[in-house]
């Protein structure tokens, strides 16, 4: 959908998305982040992006890699780094709805439901963290100057539409 | 319009009275529990040589704070007992105290939202019913004949799908049901003493024989502790320990406005429980926080989500103004029924772990409590109450019933 | 201009040009943009509003904000509101009110009005935009900090809109708020609210507002525009700056229309340019009074008097009296005259212990006046700090309740910490924006502006908690009102002391004095001096009530913002929802879940309905959307143990590529949720949960993982989601799987049982297949990545049309289950139900220790008579027995009046079975297990209906079927 | 509305935790050696004290953390935040 003062909602369906858990220092952390293409973020609200992947910090021994890659080929790289040492991958593909918030008035949109500060100075493009936006637990990442994805699980990805569809109508 | 104001208090309610070195029997807190318990020690048993210790204001605790419904539409057979012996005595105590406390059994709606609920309240519906209590199934239909406001609508996210209503439940005006007690207790003689905290319990080997306070030592042949969220702190005093929280518990009033609500409306799904008191104001509990807590308030998302509630529920509130709200400190046990008996120390009682729900209990908390004190063995109603339930296992659990035990 | 008698001919915030029509009470008026109702009906001259709630008396407007006791208006409209104060109602064209007696008027008409929240963080927030928050905003913004400047009225600069000569900087002090808005404004990081007020004060300086968004604005607010807003604002600093109260003055007749706070005289005058009377007397007990003196004589109207409760002038008083005006010290307002409205006053001489002296009817002159402006001294706004428990002091000097010391990362600043002066407000102010924005982190200094008054320092204040009245003892004083709109007075309060209340909570309970809509804001601090008085002692000693959230009542509306209707709560769907729409599905709500009930085709019923597709599941083929069960993958080299210690089975030896059926429990044994367990190889198992346990089942996990067990080399994840399941069932069921999945050899031989196996659909889809049935028949689970979910749906329902493959709910679901006793947790036990109860004592390891195993030893939970879960036939083949119906034992007299009936358990599930032919039921009975072959009465209402006492497992009890 | 700082994540508004009840109760070695009552102490009973007190939390939206939070019950203010690898700070219970 989109409105008169460029507020736009779309969803970006089919994101490769892998759950990573591993502790972070070890070996297997390390072949993980090589594995990517860039190290996996240690700190809260931290992505690294290389080529086709992204790793988003979840926790300070869970990453949600998103990619444009295909998944079962990203999962068996990322089995391979993990050689059999403590973690886990697990495709998550269709465990989350990508959906994508954008335009100058996105981040009033989103302060409608969100507790998270999403000031410039505290939160930027290329930060993602876990939140709720109204009574739902999303992961927020913010892609671009004004453009946000808004990661809910997905059966509650219609709701999260409408809700932010509601929100936008009053910058139509 | 105008309107008619509350009924008028009796010229005089207590003397105020410094505390005597010595009492047959102590009650720890002043509150309805405490004041009940002394009544009906001096009136069931004739123990009239009786102080109330209270630390602050008499009443001044969850008395002053909750939403004021009676009902006895309990699960279990203990609690419908304890309830409905609770109910009968609602019934009469009007007459007996003198004092027209505004006891209205306007009835209480509890709704269905989910085929589970339907199935819990059908339940809870026939073993009433089989215990004594009154108690019906209503359908949508039906609970909108009752309660004309509530949204019965199938379009809606959690739906009606029918209700139990309970018709001599209902609500009365909390501050002046503890202020009948204690006029009747003073006037049989009892001691009520305020501002008067208990720091510490004097014992002689395991055997407790007096208290410390913040006004001087006091002797007492039996000590009965009924300071609802301050219980396990006194139980610390005394040197053991209770399975109770204390947390925070919210609740709001509305201004007044025109009736418009005739019943008591209590929803566990859609988290809601309602009425419309006699001035005209909307009493509204919300939900427990989470954490422990003695700080009497809580945190605003819990009040925001039960306003959300109580709109879904009742359209027409939503221009209705939040007046007041506030906190209490609930002592809530794990299977959410109370503790009435014996405690490790001898001659050392204790009633608690009321959670949510003890005002509807007064009388019959105090009618047992009073008889513990007084032959030192439980009442039948409370000897499933006891403290030995949390090590056989025999817990009464009302969470399913009953997640919110108002 | 005749509609406005009272208007000034200048001066005033309002827009002459624009005429607004008013109705109030059905009578038409006219006032300007800048009014609000109160001013208009001033301005018209009419000053009555309904009379008080209980004693039907005369009342008029009072106050000018907030503090209002008697206007209270329902604003009425669409979807009207009631209990708004007139004082803060603003005009607009055509608003239409009616004036209320305290009691207001619920709506039925729907509201559909949009409210909504924002969330806001900031690194100082300021509360008033008066002298003082203005100066703190200003000073604080200046650092570069995010400044949140907020404030209730209509538009910033608080008590200055109300001034005439005060000066900031040597400029009319309002020019300093227009400079000092402006640089907030341009300021990038400032964000300045006007009709928003600050209600609530929590936790770590999180504070509530409410923003009255498009009220004001005199035609429709646009679309999506919330009509209030109610701000979540977290603060590293706040500034309180949120002013005072002026108080009345307690004595006979003093509600009577015509009497008006000093201070709301003063705001009429030179905010709203209206005399609300042509003759005024003013009573006070401090200086502040004069400033309303002095402004109604510039305004051209008579002061006949002013009464000053102080024995002495003050410098202040003296400098107003040189002016000529007569100034009457040492003296009170006794009693107010006049019918509807005050036509004069008494006055009389106070002794210094504040009683009328000599001959007290020879002494009382009379004086005509049509206002009486009365200021019985202020009371600092200190809501929010008490709120937050902050601590207060009487100040014996101020006669006031001020703040004692600070609440963590707050300050209070200006009248609302007794600091009464101007320049004092500013300097206070500054000093404390500074100190705010420095805290938070961005460093700054400012200098303080400079403001001046005619009243410079705040003078000496008397103490006057009531005026005696002329005749009789305080116990009859009923005219000597406390709290107007609760109509309480002296003689209440001495009634509550002499019932033997001695504290101001129980007085407050007694009297309700402080109750209503403004919660004592003019009449708590007078109760507390009354109560003293008669009592003895100082309102210190007595204390204050708790102040409690909302500052003033904000609208459940506005609360509950936009969680309403169908954004109340969420709804989770799977992937096959729109399919299940379309072909008609009844629903069931499961947790926030929605799942297709029964499909009914046409005419059907919901018997008929589970009729058919139960004959389909037991007889052909029939589908289900199962995806909404809980999945979580659980990884790692100590998978298998960490299982063995959650679940009451073994699952560490469960062979690769089979599935296991587990039971969990808590700690005290009782169960809590079950599902059927993958092992996907040497360290990962897939688990399912019920559909509601889902996310309690992974915190439940990951709670012993991470506290107790952090040795364990265990990682859990949840993918519930990640996955579409799809039950297929029924003697057919092969065929269907067979041709949606032809690479996969679908034998019983190849294929047992409780495993699955990993393939790819002819669709291309990846899939895991398990051999799991939920109904006794042979039956599979296919599931595939949520992506594929509908279509692998579509794909199975398209290869067993010829077969009549019919999709089924959850009403078929649980009769089918229920035919093979398989127990829904929830449903069928209730949290005091242990594994053994449930007749699953299979399902409960010997061998091994796990969580709740402990428990079964204790004494209640080793009983024999436990309520066990068991089969119920109705003997009459007919009867299907209300779930919930209660059972007894034969011959147990149905009477409750007499006594609790005994009862010996109830009916967990119920239904018509289209297999058996028959209606039946599970029960949990006491020692059920050892009654079957008995016959016990199930007691539907008053009807006893025989049952007989089966076991569990009432179809099938072989187990021929599963596998087809 | 209490802001708890997560040890991972920093501070959050409480509405993102889940409130454990009293930290460092361990959950016996040998359930089986206990008596009735012992077993009963560890199900039922927890201190419940007016005062600072040693309670566990968990982030549940954020990074599904738990850890321990010494907070004073009357106040509400938070007096220490700690991992659950962390020792116990002095003065709680």
């Amino acid at each position: 959908m989109r409105g008169a003062r460029g507020g736009s909602l779309r969803e970006l369906p089919f994101s490769t998305m892998v759950s990573v858990r591993v502790a972070p220092g070890s070996a297997a952390f390390d072949r993980i982040g090589a594995a990517l293409g860039a190290g996996l973020p240690e700190r809260v609200a931290d992505t690294a992006r290389a080529g086709a992947h992204t790793a988003l910090w979840l926790g300070p021994d869970e990453w949600l890699v998103v990619s444009s890659a295909e998944p079962g080929p990203l999962v068996a790289d990322l089995v391979e780094a993990l050689a059999g040492d403590p973690g886990t991958v697990v495709d998550v593909s269709a465990n989350r709805t990508i959906l994508e918030l954008s335009g100058a008035t996105a981040r009033q949109v989103l302060e409608k439901g969100c507790p998270a500060d999403l000031h410039p100075r505290s939160f930027g493009p290329g930060d993602a963290v876990t939140t709720t936006l109204g009574p739902v637990p999303v992961l927020l990442w913010q892609s671009g100057p004004s453009t946000y994805l808004i990661l809910p699980r997905a059966s509650f990805a219609d709701y999260v539409a409408r809700w932010l569809l509601d929100a936008m109508t009053e910058f139509a | 319009m105008t309107t008619n104001p509350l009924p008028e208090h009796p010229a005089l309610l207590w003397r105020n009275p410094e505390p005597k070195p010595s009492y047959d029997a102590i009650v720890v807190g002043g509150g309805g529990h405490g004041l009940a318990t002394a009544y009906y020690l001096a009136r069931n048993h004739g123990i009239g040589n009786v102080a109330v210790l209270e630390k602050g204001w008499l009443a001044g605790g969850n008395m002053a704070r909750n939403t004021t419904i009676i009902r006895s539409n309990y699960l279990w057979d203990e609690s419908a007992g304890i309830y409905e012996f609770a109910l009968k005595q609602w019934e009469r105590l009007p007459e007996e105290l003198d004092y027209d406390f505004l006891f209205s059994q306007r009835g209480v709606l509890n709704l269905a939202h989910t085929l589970q609920d339907v199935r819990e309240a059908r339940r809870r519906v026939d073993a009433n019913r089989l215990n004594g209590v009154d108690a019906e199934w209503l359908d949508a239909e039906e609970v909108a004949e009752v309660c004309p406001i509530v949204n019965i609508s199938p379009d809606v996210r959690y739906p009606v799908l029918g209700a139990t209503l309970q018709p001599r439940a209902g609500i009365a005006k909390h501050d002046h049901v503890a202020w009948a007690f204690a006029r009747a207790a003073d006037a049989l003689g009892v001691d009520l003493i305020q501002n008067c905290a208990v720091t510490g319990f004097v014992k002689d080997g395991d055997r407790v024989v007096g208290v410390r306070t913040t006004r001087g030592t006091v002797n007492a042949g039996v000590v009965g502790l009924a300071a609802a969220g301050h219980s396990g702190v006194l139980a610390e005093q005394a040197g053991f320990r209770l399975p109770v929280r204390s947390q925070p518990l919210q609740a709001l009033v509305s201004e007044l406005y025109e009736p418009v609500h005739p019943t008591v409306v209590m929803s566990n799904h859609v988290h809601v429980y309602v009425s419309q008191a006699h001035k005209g104001e909307l009493v509204m509990g919300a939900g427990v926080d989470s954490y422990n807590g003695y700080g009497r308030r809580g945190s605003f998302h819990v009040i925001e989500r039960q306003m959300a509630a109580a709109i879904e529920l009742f359209p027409i509130f939503a221009r209705a103004h939040v007046l007041r709200t506030w906190g209490g400190i609930v002592d809530v046990s794990p299977d959410a029924s109370p503790i009435i008996g014996r405690t490790p120390v001898e001659n050392l009682y204790v009633n608690c772990g009321w959670g949510t729900g003890g005002f509807k209990a007064t009388p019959s908390a105090g009618w047992t409590m009073a008889h513990t004190m007084a032959t030192g063995e439980p009442h039948p109603l409370n000897a499933p109450f006891s403290l030995e339930r949390f090590t056989t296992g025999a817990l009464i659990d009302e969470h399913g019933a009953a997640a919110v035990a108002h | 201009m005749s509609a406005q008698p009272h208007r000034l001919p200048s001066g005033g915030r309002i827009d002459r040009d624009t005429v607004l029509r008013l109705t109030v009470d059905g009578q038409e008026l006219t006032g300007h943009p800048g009014d609000t109702v109160a001013s208009a009906m001033l301005a018209a001259g009419r000053l009555d509003v309904a009379p008080s709630i209980y004693r039907g008396r005369p009342r008029g407007i009072v106050a000018a904000g907030v503090e209002e006791p008697n206007a209270l208006l329902e604003v009425l409209g669409r979807c009207s509101e009631s209990m708004l104060p007139a004082t803060t109602v603003s005009l607009v064209d055509g608003l239409a009110v009616r004036t209320l007696s305290g009691l207001g008027r619920l709506d039925p008409t729907g509201d559909e009005a949009v409210y909504d929240k924002k969330f806001a963080h900031t690194d100082v927030l300021v509360v008033g935009a008066g002298p003082a928050g203005l100066a703190a905003a200003w000073a604080a913004a200046r650092s570069g900090a995010r400044v949140i400047l907020l404030d209730e009225q209509s538009e910033p600069g608080g008590s200055l809109l109300s001034c005439r000569e005060e000066t900031v900087n040597g400029s009319p002090a309002l020019d300093w708020v227009r400079e000092v808005v402006a640089e907030l404004e341009s300021a990038p990081e400032a964000t300045v609210l006007s009709r928003t007020t600050a209600f609530g004060s929590y936790d770590d300086n999180y504070v509530v507002a409410v923003q009255h968004r498009t009220d004001h604005l005199g035609h429709p607010a646009p679309e999506g525009m919330s009509r209030r807003r109610v701000w979540h604002i977290r603060a590293a600093r706040v500034v309180i700056a949120t002013g005072a109260h002026e108080r009345p003055l307690v004595f006979a007749g003093n509600d009577r229309p015509g009497v008006l706070l000093a201070s709301a005289v003063r705001g009429y005058l030179n905010r709203y340019a209206v005399a609300p009377c042509s003759r005024a007397v003013v009573s006070t007990t401090n200086d502040s009074a004069y400033d309303t003196v002095t402004d109604l004589v510039a305004a051209g109207v008579e002061v006949a008097a002013v009464i000053d409760a102080r024995p002495t002038l003050s410098p202040r008083a003296a400098e107003v009296a040189g002016t000529g005006v007569r100034v009457v010290p040492g003296s009170a307002v006794v009693e107010t005259t006049g019918a509807s409205r005050v036509d004069g006053v008494l006055v009389g001489a106070l002794d210094e212990d504040g009683l009328l002296g000599g001959d007290v009817e020879a002494d009382v002159e009379t004086i005509a006046c049509d206002l009486l402006a009365v200021s019985g001294g202020w009371s600092p706004v200190v809501h929010l700090h008490s709120q937050r428990q902050g601590r207060l002091r009487w100040d014996e000097v101020l006669a006031a309740f001020v703040p004692e010391g600070t609440v963590r990362g707050q300050r209070v600043a200006g009248s609302a910490r007794g600091t009464f002066d101007l320049g004092g407000c500013l300097e206070e102010g500054t000093e404390a924006g500074v100190a705010a924005a420095v805290a938070a982190g961005f460093p700054i200094e400012a200098e303080a502006p400079v403001g001046r008054a005619a009243t410079g320092e705040y003078g000496p204040v008397r103490q006057l908690w009531l005026v005696p009245g002329r005749r009789g003892e305080p116990a009859d004083w009923h005219e000597h009102f406390v709290d107007l709109q609760r109509d309480q007075t002296v003689a209440d309060v001495w009634r509550a002391t002499g019932a033997g209340l001695r504290g101001i909570e129980h007085v407050k309970r007694h009297t309700s004095i402080g109750t209503a809509h403004d919660q004592g804001r003019t009449s708590a601090v007078n109760a507390i001096g009354v109560l003293a008085a008669a009592l003895g002692g100082t309102p210190g000693e007595i204390g204050t009530t708790s102040y409690r959230a909302p500052y003033t009542p904000v609208s459940f509306a506005a609360l509950a913002g936009r969680e309403r209707g169908d954004l109340f709560d969420p709804e989770r769907t799977t992937p096959i929802h729109p399919w299940h729409v379309a072909h008609g599905a009844r629903f069931e709500i499961v947790g926030q879940w929605l799942r297709p009930r029964y499909f009914p085709r046409d005419g059907e019923d919901i018997d008929a309905a589970v009729a058919r597709e139960s004959r389909a599941a037991r007889r052909g083929v029939a589908m289900m959307d199962a995806s909404t069960l809980g999945k979580i993958e659980v990884c790692g080299a100590d998978a298998g143990e960490f299982l063995d210690r959650v679940y009451t089975n073994a699952h560490r030896r469960l062979p690769v590529g089979s599935a296991r059926y587990g039971v969990m429990c808590k700690p005290d044994g009782m169960i809590l949720d079950d599902g059927v367990n993958l092992r996907l190889d040497e360290n990962r198992f897939l688990l399912t949960t019920t559909t509601g346990g889902a996310a309690g089942v992974l915190d439940w996990l990951e709670e012993w993982l991470q506290t107790e067990w952090p040795e364990l080399d265990v990682y859990c994840t949840s993918v519930t989601e990640q996955w579409t399941t799809i039950a297929v069932v029924g003697p057919k069921s092969r065929q269907v799987v067979a041709r949606v999945a032809p690479d996969l050899d679908v034998s019983a031989e190849a294929f047992p049982f409780m495993t699955f196996r990993e393939t790819t659909l002819a669709s291309g889809v990846p899939a895991r297949i398990c051999r799991i049935s939920f109904s006794g028949e042979l039956a599979y689970e296919i599931n595939v990545s949520g992506w594929y979910g509908l279509a692998v749906w579509e794909q199975l329902y398209a290869a067993g049309a010829d077969l009549d493959i019919t999709p089924y709910g959850t009403e078929t679901m649980h009769v089918l289950r229920a035919e093979k006793g398989y127990p829904i947790v929830g449903q069928d036990t209730d949290g005091t139900v242990t594994p053994q109860d449930a007749g699953m004592d299979w399902v409960v390891s010997k061998r091994k220790d796990f969580i709740g195993n402990r428990s079964y030893t204790r004494a209640d939970t080793a009983r024999a008579d436990r309520r066990h879960l068991i089969g119920l036939l109705p003997v009459d083949r007919v009867t299907r027995l209300p779930e919930g119906t209660q059972i007894i034992a034969p011959d147990t007299p149905v009477t409750p009046e007499r006594g609790p009936v005994p009862m010996l358990g109830h009916v967990t599930s119920s239904y018509h079975s289209e297999a058996l032919g028959r209606p039946f039921a599970l029960a949990l009975v006491a020692g059920g297990r050892d009654r079957i072959g008995e016959t016990l009465i199930a007691q539907v209402g008053d009807s006893p209906v025989e049952v007989l006492v089966a076991g569990p497992v009432l179809y099938d009890p072989e187990g021929n079927r599963r596998d087809g | 509305m209490l802001l708890l700082d997560c040890p991972w994540c920093g501070p959050r508004d409480e509405t993102e935790y889940h409130y454990g009840g009293q930290a460092h109760v361990r959950y016996p070695q040998v359930p089986a050696d206990l008596t009735d009552q012992e077993w009963a102490e560890y199900l039922f009973f927890r201190d419940n004290p007016e005062g600072p007190f040693a309670e566990r939390w968990v982030h549940s939206t954020g990074c599904r953390r738990w850890f321990n939070v010494m907070r004073d019950t009357t106040s509400y203010r938070v007096l220490a935040v700690y991992r659950p690898t962390d020792p116990r700070p002095e003065g709680s219970r």
